[in-house]
């Protein structure tokens, strides 16, 4: 289990190599990752994120810890990033192996529904406009009752 | 105790983060606190179903009891993925 | 939309990469990489892939292009195996992309549900006592009737 | 007519095509045809609810018609993935 809160870039490819090399006994791995989208019709300078130190790397742990209780997982891996993203750029990534498929999928679409709504992070859009706090989606928050 | 904001609240409330002297015994009574300060916290608070707040880092709810509890966080709904 | 069916190993990460830089407005990239997993106990020489040419890239162009009709997605990558694979070698890699991440996640899970049980692939396991055929799962066949 | 075989079927026919002259109307006809042929065939085409076929490289059923057919390919459940 890893779990990374972090500024810099990561490679999602090497991560998902490192990721399933490392997963003892899982058939198959699976992973989600996150890229910043521009505005319809374009415009997005930044997608700044902010989070909640501490609280975050707690919340993500946790989430880890329950996917791992609930389905039998080999491995998961967790990264997001925080600061000021441009279009285009990988925001986060997770990463579930497991020895049957099915789990590999649940647990990852879990984990991300966690992720969007439960765990402390903010996105705000920059434009040439100014900046604005992107709204928490109901539908992200009508995921959560999945599980 | 710290209190601590994020996102649109932070940037209301003008800084991320405060220590209070407080006796309020739960998380509505330390916003009740808070809004009588004045206009900008009241503004800030006004409307609760669009706050969340956590409790020494843990999720938590306005009627939550503040005994024991370190830091307070009050932030708008998550966005993150 | 990318379908490979081939001998050669490839490299997940790579191609994981490449197709997210691909992926023209999607915010989301959902992977799956499937894995030759050792018999309980150990004792798995290899996996040996045996498909039906012509019709196996037919069947995988078919899914995608059903996936791709169902979901709002941007993009499908689906990678397949044929010949002797050792334990641990990667079998196989579907990858989505869409602008959002459910149908990413239900576009991949979809894909995978056609290509065990309706792409003209069957698998045979080398053991030192001699080499058996891959019984299909009724499982497998289950998890299809849940599109 | 080409006909295709996979995977146990294939070893058990021993070859993996063969080329067959045929009037059978349908896939059940031809299975009848080639189980006539010796005991091979028969033990191999025994169980058709463990065979699957493909006419002209799509999967399809032991009720359809030949007609226009070029290749028909018989094998076990596919397990790919």
């Amino acid at each position: 289990m890893e779990i990374r809160v972090q500024a810099e870039a990561f490679d999602a490819g090497a991560e998902l190599n490192r990721f399933s090399a490392g997963a003892e006994g899982a058939g198959g791995v699976v992973s989600f990752t996150g890229v910043v989208r521009d505005l319809p019709g374009g415009g997005l300078r930044a997608m700044e994120i902010e989070h909640y130190p501490g609280m975050t790397e707690k919340a993500l742990t946790d989430f880890a810890a329950q996917a791992m209780e609930r389905w039998a997982l080999s491995d998961v891996l967790v990264i997001h990033r925080f600061g000021a993203l441009a279009p285009g750029a990988q925001i986060m990534m997770v990463a579930t192996a497991a020895p049957h498929r099915r789990a590999a999928f649940e647990a990852a679409d879990y984990l991300m529904d966690y992720l969007k709504s439960r765990a402390p992070f903010w996105k705000k859009e920059i434009t040439a406009a100014g900046a604005d706090w992107v709204a928490a989606k109901a539908q992200d928050e009508a995921d959560l009752d999945r599980w | 105790m710290d209190i601590l904001y994020f996102a649109w609240l932070r940037e209301r409330i003008g800084v991320p983060r405060e220590r209070v002297e407080t006796g309020a015994e739960t998380v509505r009574d330390l916003v009740a606190e808070l809004s009588a300060r004045d206009e900008g916290y009241a503004a800030a608070f006004a409307d609760l179903s669009a706050l969340r707040v956590a409790l020494d880092q843990e999720l938590s709810e306005f009627d939550a009891p503040l005994a024991g509890v370190r830091e307070v966080a009050f932030f708008p709904p998550m966005t993150g993925g």
